[in-house]
């Protein structure tokens, strides 16, 4: 395949952690479910353009699947929990954005160095691709952890899942991918129904706290 | 059938006597049927032993079975000492059965007893079989295990509950530490036979036997890991008391011979040191805290403890002398040791009889409620007497024989090279004849107060004389006292085999000399005739007691006892155990307790009553295993936290043990390159 | 006709200090009497005393058991036995090997046993001091005297009372260790004996007694044979001290009776020497404290202990 | 059904995964607790049956499917424990529908999701390829998701929102990882299928970049670790067990846990046959000995006795990981060993636990006293458990800690301390509790309970039988596994 093709790949790519890094920086609530959109549909795309390079027609399921569910469904049933639990003002961080970010920076380079060295045998296009999708998992589980906020939280999986499905669709030939993505649409849909359900308030973390004192007495 | 095939019979068969006690379990004569299956067993043991022992046990006799670790299988061994062991197991446990089936009637919870007595013979007889590493641990938990279900036998007072726990916990941590050792022994190949580890010297066997002292020495109450074995044997029924004091802890007597004597190759000098130096510690500490007990159960544990520090001072002694080559002194050391495992076997199980029966007759353990009991139970009060003359250390009875052959080993130990036993080994002495003395002390405590005097408390009046099955045990044993006690020279031959099998030296033949008395090395040196002493004793007092009666009056009028002026019918005069114990206590408590007296002495003019508060600490205790139990309860609240942490924390969790991974990776990879 | 001579012997010693034991005694006293100026009961008057008791009845407290009336006699033969057993004119006696040092010092802790459990019979507060004190002194005397027997042992070669005497017979030489040895073996047998300033043979306050204390509740012929046993216990250690330290005149194993005459003379000396530094010793110092006892006897102890420690070390000491 | 298994062509490794799957659509759609509850039971049982049949002799490595010495013993350990623990569900869930805990709608739902769990799991063993057992590890944990939260109590929705939270990012790191070894075979076995088939990844494992298989071998440790409930990643497992169904707390620790411990010794294989890869066994060692300790110390504080029980599983998942990364015949015969004995103990304590907690109306240990009094079967099966799980003789895992700790002692003494430390810390914390749970003066109901013992003391009696005697080919079986962990 041509260099271009292999450019485009790795500009898609890093156009994710760069994504990544606005979902880090965004501190309201509905800006952040559009940069999530925006992180879909950049997955999408780059799913889409390796299936055209890799002349993978399945893969275009798995585009389809990114775009359909994560970049239009789930961001406007979020929006609706967001309104509905009214929590659409501020979000909650652990320790101020800039920090998060440089960290977030660090996260970036340790992965550089681990897949870069790791990858050496594999081809250019899998190297890079996969540094990309790593520093993009390493990110999404950073946001999971710096925002108490629930639905902040979702979205941080989705993007560390949306870093996963590059990955895949960046190994070449991987088969099952699109059972994976398949797969992972079904705990996305899990969680965000558990959130309409179960009433999850703003953060995980006040349920499972006071439930300990009450029920469980496990505290003393 | 090979002598062990014989003995090895035993186990099975006490297991289907579980089996049967678990099956007869709603009968009235389950009791009387159990016990007496236990009694014949054991009997078969004693004799086949025995046996076994006199035909001069030069060759040992094995035994396989494909059961217990695969590749391995399950070895059995009976060589000289297993079976001198397996007769004092077969012994205890003979007494304990017939006593309990008069002792067993009293039993509140049978259905808690019952099973798991047998169960509890079964394995110390397995322990003292066993020819490798996993069966012999394999016995030796299932033996802590039953004994504990023995221990809590009663368990609805919480107190024999927190030593049930104390108990299987240090029971678990002695296991460990066996098999640690074990662990060395075996090598990496895992070479778990006995017959394997006598053959390689381990390079760590300094390791080893300190690992040995912790796991044997727990069992067998050496100071510090002792603080277990006065609250769990107490709290079992008496019968099973009988059996942990008497037999249980000889049971790790003998893992400590096995394992440091025949497995661990050729001993350094250093070890005695280490031994000689915990025994003497162990004998003072033991008897001193027994003289400060008033519960009489309690009281006779804790002398155990200082029974077993006389053992081990043997015992090191031992390992001094082989350890610089000396094998015939060796074997006299050795020799003293187990004969003392012998008779404290008897006498304090003997004793342990005793307590039962007043237990049984009184529902009281507490000294300070007993007293005058020789008169409602006089057959008890004679045996428990015999028992007392016979663990003091007092001639004609067998408790002397040991420690005067101990006496002689020490005497023996200045041709010792090393300095550092020169400048132990008779301090130790001095501290076995203080332990003896205080030893005498505390028996007259315990008799004293318990049986003689007044008695203190309505039950104590309304006592009555124990039951004829029980009474045939501990005449049994009293008689053993004596005989062991006027003939030692026949028990010296019978370990004979032993002394030679582990030390590679002998005692000589007691049997020829003439008048039966036992001269250790030479008769120009030291010699002992416990028959003519008795003999002499006996006719001289009979001989007074005749004359004076015949030419002189034998008169006879009753009177009250002399009061000083000041008639006081009630038995709060009495001199009581803990006033008993105070002189002595004045003298060694400040150190041995850091015993604090306060006297609370009302002004003149004020009616309320003057005080006396003791406080007595026990140091092991404060020093060692608080911090333990404190420390765990620390790390244990500190961690609970972790319990609280929210979804997002421990997420976090997750999230630094993957970023510390892949920094370490990065690292590793950058480096390798 | 050998085997009976020496039967004889030993029967002839038996008899000797149950003889001697009461003699010692008035003896002792009268010196004692004599040094503090006064008269004295005559140096018979414990054997009057003796016949006495035996002649009267004997009043037993309401709860006495039969411990208590066998008690007295099993204490006299215990020590009658060991009294028997210490070389007095001879050595080597035909059942000299019978038990040696140590088991001598049992047999004496037998007696003492027996003592303080009828002391404790009737249930009495003076009993329970008696036998409590008692056995507080027995823990620091024996292990004092289990110390001495092993230092006359190292450097004997023997716990054989014979032997022991044999050698300091044959090589006497002075040695640091067997000075050490003798002071301790001093202080213990003023303990064991209930002497002044240990305990006092004489007062009848009941308080400040150990001794006297235990045998309270007795009477008659049992306070006799308590009596005797006392007096003979006093007999074996004037005559232990003499047989270890002062071995001279002893006559030797199997010897005509010229060496029996010999012994005797020389023991009756020894006995007499002793009697009097005893009395002596008792006329010129206090009784102390009770629990001054302990420090007492703890120096025994540890004389006893340095000996045996020097010894260890070397055996020139 | 019956007739439907009948008309199947009979090939065990299908059978396996056929029978729960069918049975699962079937319980979904029957009404009627006793119908269901025995249809459950038989369908246990005959996928027992094939997964027996399989020891005879198993078929060549399929594409999907495959059979070797390893992952039969784990489904035939698990096809077990999980017969036994429908026929224990049978007696227990007929009590929740009595106190209405339950209702019929839920235990459609609760059979149909047994069933798939048994599904999800006999396929994450048998699947030959990476992917497919990431797949299947995956379903088992939504379905015990859902079970954990079926009794729609606010602590059940929370332990189970907690156990799909902390599951999921352990998936998706096990996904990773996946990925990653795939991208390491790729170059060597090529493009497409092949390069995540196991027996072939195996057989070429030399080969590959070892630095892409450290990396992957991070992710999956982690991953499927989670599921293990190696600490620090054991967060769910507590609450998951304390907060669910009895049966469930008993599959969870008699199967799944196994499972995903199954999975983290196949990737250690993979390293294993490649020389230039860093050694697994380290970080299994640390994480195991880690886990050890601190369950042990957790284990005083509890409150609520399943979750207490939870933690001690906790703890034997750390040694059996410390045993496999010790590696070696001994270790890993010990670690197997360990291993079953667990499974087997564990479930048949959450029976006892179920019932008593049933007997008594509550799950507080506080509340629990005297159950040998009050309560004789159960309080003896549960003195005989817990003697079990502590390591005592004669019960089984006995055998196997003295196997562990001996060896470890005799190779790296050093490690041997803190194992002998936490298994003595936890054994504390397990006979303090016990004493106060089986002994002392009974409080609390003491009416006698529908119990079914049948499970509980089969359990016990074969962990007992194990103690003291091991059938000559079980050894022989293990050995070879030893040998293929290397």
């Amino acid at each position: 395949m041509d260099r271009t093709a292999i450019d485009v790949a790795h500009m898609l790519a890093g156009g994710m952690v760069l994504v990544s890094f606005m979902l880090l920086y965004q501190d309201r609530m509905f800006g952040l479910l559009n940069v999530f959109a925006l992180h879909a549909l950049v997955l999408s795309l780059s799913v889409a353009w390796q299936a055209y390079i890799q002349d993978a027609p399945h893969l275009y399921v798995t585009a389809a699947i990114a775009l359909v569910l994560k970049a239009i469904i789930i961001p406007v049933a979020l929006h609706r929990v967001v309104v509905r639990l009214g929590i659409h003002r501020t979000i909650e961080t652990v320790g101020g954005i800039g920090p998060t970010m440089l960290f977030g920076m660090g996260l970036v380079a340790l992965s550089m160095v681990v897949m870069l060295r790791a990858t050496a045998a594999a081809d250019p296009l899998a190297r890079e691709d996969l540094a990309f999708a790593l520093s993009v998992v390493l990110l999404g589980l950073l946001m999971m952890v710096t925002r108490r906020n629930a639905v902040s939280q979702i979205i941080g999986f989705m993007s560390l899942e949306n870093g996963l499905i590059l990955a895949a669709t960046g190994a070449k030939g991987m088969p099952l991918v699109v059972e994976i993505s398949i797969a992972f649409s079904v705990l996305i849909a899990f969680i965000v129904i558990g959130v309409f359900l179960f009433r999850i308030r703003e953060r995980f973390d006040s349920v499972d706290v006071q439930a300990l004192d009450e029920f469980r007495g496990e505290r003393e | 059938m090979t002598p062990v095939a014989a003995v090895l019979w035993s186990v099975p068969a006490l297991l289907s006597v579980v089996v049967l006690a678990i099956a007869t379990l709603r009968w009235p004569s389950a009791m009387r049927l159990v016990y007496g299956a236990c009694l014949v067993i054991c009997l078969a043991v004693l004799a086949r032993a025995l046996a076994y022992l006199l035909e001069g046990a030069n060759t040992p006799s094995l035994l396989s079975l494909p059961i217990g670790l695969p590749w391995v299988g399950a070895h059995f061994r009976l060589d000289a000492l297993s079976a001198f062991f397996l007769a004092v197991t077969g012994l205890g446990g003979a007494g304990a059965s017939l006593y309990a089936i008069g002792y067993g009637e009293h039993e509140q919870a049978p259905g808690r007893v019952l099973p798991f007595y047998p169960a509890f013979l079964g394995g110390m007889n397995l322990v003292v079989l066993a020819d490798d590493a996993f069966t012999f641990l394999f016995a030796w938990e299932f033996m802590s295990l039953s004994s504990w279900m023995l221990v809590i036998a009663h368990h609805w007072d919480p107190e024999n509950r927190r030593a049930g726990y104390i108990y299987i916990t240090m029971a678990g941590f002695g296991t460990l530490a066996l098999l640690l050792a074990f662990g060395l022994l075996a090598g990496p190949a895992g070479s778990y036979a006995f017959a394997d580890m006598r053959g390689d010297t381990s390079a760590l066997s300094g390791l080893v036997l300190l690992l040995v002292i912790l796991g044997a020495g727990s069992k067998a109450g050496l100071v510090p890991l002792h603080v277990w074995l006065p609250l769990a044997h107490p709290a079992a029924p008496s019968h099973v008391s009988a059996l942990m004091s008497g037999v249980m802890t000889k049971v790790a007597v003998y893992a400590f011979i096995r394992i440091i004597f025949d497995l661990n190759g050729p001993p350094v000098w250093w070890w005695s040191i280490l031994v000689i130096a915990l025994a003497g510690l162990t004998c003072v500490l033991g008897v001193l805290s027994a003289l400060m007990q008033h519960d009489l159960k309690r009281l006779l544990a804790y002398h155990t403890v200082e029974n077993i520090g006389i053992v081990f001072i043997g015992l090191g002694l031992a390992l001094a002398f082989s350890a610089h080559d000396m094998p015939a002194p060796a074997a006299l050391a050795l020799t003293a040791a187990l004969f003392h495992v012998f008779n404290h076997s008897i006498f304090k199980s003997l004793l342990f009889f005793g307590a039962g029966a007043v237990l049984t007759a009184t529902g009281e353990r507490d000294m300070e409620h007993l007293g005058g009991l020789i008169h409602r139970m006089p057959l008890t009060a004679f045996t428990f007497l015999t028992g007392c003359v016979a663990i003091s250390a007092l001639p004609p009875l067998n408790g002397f024989v040991s420690e005067w052959l101990t006496f002689q080993a020490i005497l023996l130990s200045p041709i010792l090279p090393s300095w550092g036993l020169k400048l132990i080994v008779p301090a130790v002495g001095a501290m076995l004849a203080l332990s003896a003395a205080l030893a005498a002390a505390c028996f007259v405590k315990a008799f004293g107060v318990t049986f003689l005097g007044r008695p203190r408390s309505p039950p104590a009046q309304r006592a009555h004389e124990t039951d004829s099955a029980s009474l045939t045990a501990m005449f049994a044993f009293a008689a053993l006292c004596l005989a062991a006690g006027i003939l030692p020279g026949f028990v010296i031959d019978g370990l004979a085999p032993v002394a030679q099998d582990l030390v590679g030296g002998r005692m000589p033949a007691q049997s020829a000399i003439p008048w039966l008395s036992i001269v250790p090395v030479a008769e120009s040196r030291s010699s002992y005739n416990g028959l003519l002493v008795f003999a002499f004793i006996a006719i001289s007092a009979m001989l007074a007691a005749e004359v004076i009666h015949r030419f002189a009056s034998r008169a006879v009028r009753r009177g009250p006892a002399w009061d000083c002026g000041y008639p006081d019918p009630s038995p709060a005069t009495e001199y009581t155990a803990d006033s008993f114990a105070q002189p002595i206590r004045r003298v060694f408590g400040e150190i041995a307790f850091l015993a604090r007296e306060r006297v609370d002495m009302p002004p003149p003019g004020d009616t309320r009553p003057a005080r006396l508060t003791v406080t007595l600490r026990d140091l092991a205790w404060d020093s060692i295993y608080a911090p333990i139990a404190d420390g765990t309860a620390y790390a244990a609240n500190k961690l609970n936290y972790l319990q609280l942490l929210t979804i997002r924390q421990y997420l976090s969790g997750v999230f630094v043990a993957l970023v510390g991974l892949l920094m370490v990776l990065a690292f590793v990879m950058l480096v390798w390159t | 006709m050998d085997l009976i001579l020496q039967l004889m012997a030993q029967g002839v010693q038996m008899t000797l200090v149950l003889i001697l034991a009461p003699l010692l005694w008035g003896f002792t006293r009268k010196v004692r009497a004599q040094l503090l100026r006064r008269q004295g009961p005559p140096i018979i008057q414990p054997y009057r005393d003796l016949l006495r008791l035996i002649r009267k009845e004997v009043v037993l407290a309401e709860n006495a058991s039969w411990l208590f009336r066998s008690g007295p006699y099993l204490i006299f033969a215990a020590t009658w036995v060991a009294a028997a057993l210490v070389p007095t004119f001879a050595t080597g006696l035909y059942f000299s090997w019978t038990a040696d040092l140590i088991a001598l010092t049992a047999l004496l802790g037998s007696a003492r046993f027996f003592l303080a459990l009828v002391g404790m019979d009737v249930g009495t507060s003076f009993g329970g001091i008696g036998s409590s004190r008692e056995m507080m002194f027995a823990s620091l005397a024996e292990p004092a005297m289990i110390m001495i027997v092993f230092t006359v042992a190292l450097v004997a070669g023997s716990t054989q009372l014979s032997a022991v005497a044999d050698f300091m017979l044959a090589h006497v030489t002075l040695r640091v260790s067997l000075g050490l040895a003798l002071v301790a073996l001093i202080i213990v047998a003023l303990a064991e004996n209930a002497r002044i300033p240990v305990d006092n043979p004489a007062t009848h306050l009941e308080l400040t007694m150990v001794h006297e204390a235990m045998v309270l509740e007795y009477s008659g012929r049992h306070l006799a044979v308590l009596e005797l046993a006392a007096a003979l216990k006093l007999l074996l250690y004037i005559s232990l001290i003499a047989c270890i330290f002062f071995p001279w005149g002893l006559a030797p194993p199997d010897s005509g009776p010229a060496a029996y005459a010999i012994g005797a003379a020389s023991y009756a000396g020894k006995l007499l020497a002793g009697g009097f530094l005893l009395a002596f010793f008792e006329t010129s110092i206090a009784k102390m404290r009770v629990f001054r006892v302990p420090d007492f006897l703890g120096i025994a102890l540890m004389l006893g202990l340095l000996g045996m420690l020097l010894l260890f070390v070397s055996r020139s000491f | 059904m019956i007739t439907l298994l009948v008309h199947l062509p009979f090939e065990p490794t299908t059978a396996v995964l056929v029978i729960p799957g069918v049975s699962a659509l079937v319980l979904a759609f029957l009404p009627g607790y006793r119908l269901t509850a025995r249809l459950n039971v038989l369908a246990t049982f005959l996928t027992f049956l094939c997964a027996l049949s399989l020891l005879i002799e198993w078929p060549a490595p399929g594409t999907y499917l495959f059979v070797d010495d390893l992952n039969v013993v784990f489904i035939v350990l698990g096809t077990f424990v999980g017969f036994t623990t429908s026929a224990f569900s049978a007696s227990y869930i007929a009590h929740e529908i009595e106190i209405g805990r339950l209702t019929p709608a839920y235990l459609r739902f609760y059979h149909a999701m047994y069933q798939a769990l048994m599904f999800a799991m006999n396929l994450g063993l048998l699947a030959n390829n990476i992917g497919l057992m990431w797949v299947a590890i995956e379903l088992a944990t939504l379905t015990t998701v859902l079970m954990v939260g079926i009794y729609r109590t606010p602590e059940s929705l929370e332990a189970a929102w907690k156990y799909f939270i902390l599951g999921s990012v352990g998936i998706a790191l096990a996904l990773f990882g996946t990925i990653l070894v795939y991208m390491a075979a790729r170059p060597v076995i090529g493009e497409g299928h092949d390069a995540m088939v196991w027996t072939s990844l195996i057989d070429k494992a030399s080969a590959f970049s070892p630095e892409m298989l450290n990396v992957a071998f991070v992710f999956l440790m982690l991953g499927y670790g989670t599921k293990v409930g190696l600490a620090p990643l054991h967060a769910w497992l507590p609450d998951a067990h304390a907060e669910g169904p009895t049966p469930i707390s008993a599959v969870l620790s008699g199967l799944l846990l196994n499972v995903a411990l199954y999975a983290v010794l196949r990737f250690k294989m993979l390293l294993a046959a490649n020389q230039a890869a860093i050694a697994p066994g380290p970080l299994m060692v640390t994480l195991g000995l880690l886990s050890l300790i601190f369950a042990g110390f957790m284990l005083y504080r509890r409150r609520d006795i399943k979750r207490m029980f939870a933690y001690s599983s906790i703890e034997h998942m750390g040694l059996i990981t410390f045993a496999f990364g010790m590696g070696g015949p001994l270790a890993n015969f010990a670690g197997l060993l360990h291993m079953t004995m667990h499974s087997l103990t564990k479930s048949a304590i959450f029976f006892a636990v179920g019932h008593i907690s049933q007997a008594k109306g509550t799950q507080k240990l506080s509340e629990i006293r005297g159950l040998t009094e009050s309560h004789p079967l159960l309080g003896w099966g549960l003195v005989l458990g817990v003697v079990a799980i502590a390591g005592l003789p004669p019960l089984g895992i006995f055998m196997s800690e003295f196997l562990i700790v001996s060896s470890t002692f005799a190779r790296e003494p050093l490690l041997a301390l803190p194992l002998v430390f936490g298994i003595l810390v936890a054994l504390g914390a397990l006979m303090l509790r016990l004493g106060d749970m089986a002994f002392g003066k009974p409080t609390g109901s003491t009416a006698p309970v529908e119990a079914s013992y049948l499970p509980l003391f089969a359990h016990l009696a074969l962990v007992l039988a194990a103690g003291i005697y091991l059938p000559g080919p079980l050894v022989t079986w293990f050995q070879n596994v030893a040998r293929l962990l290397g």
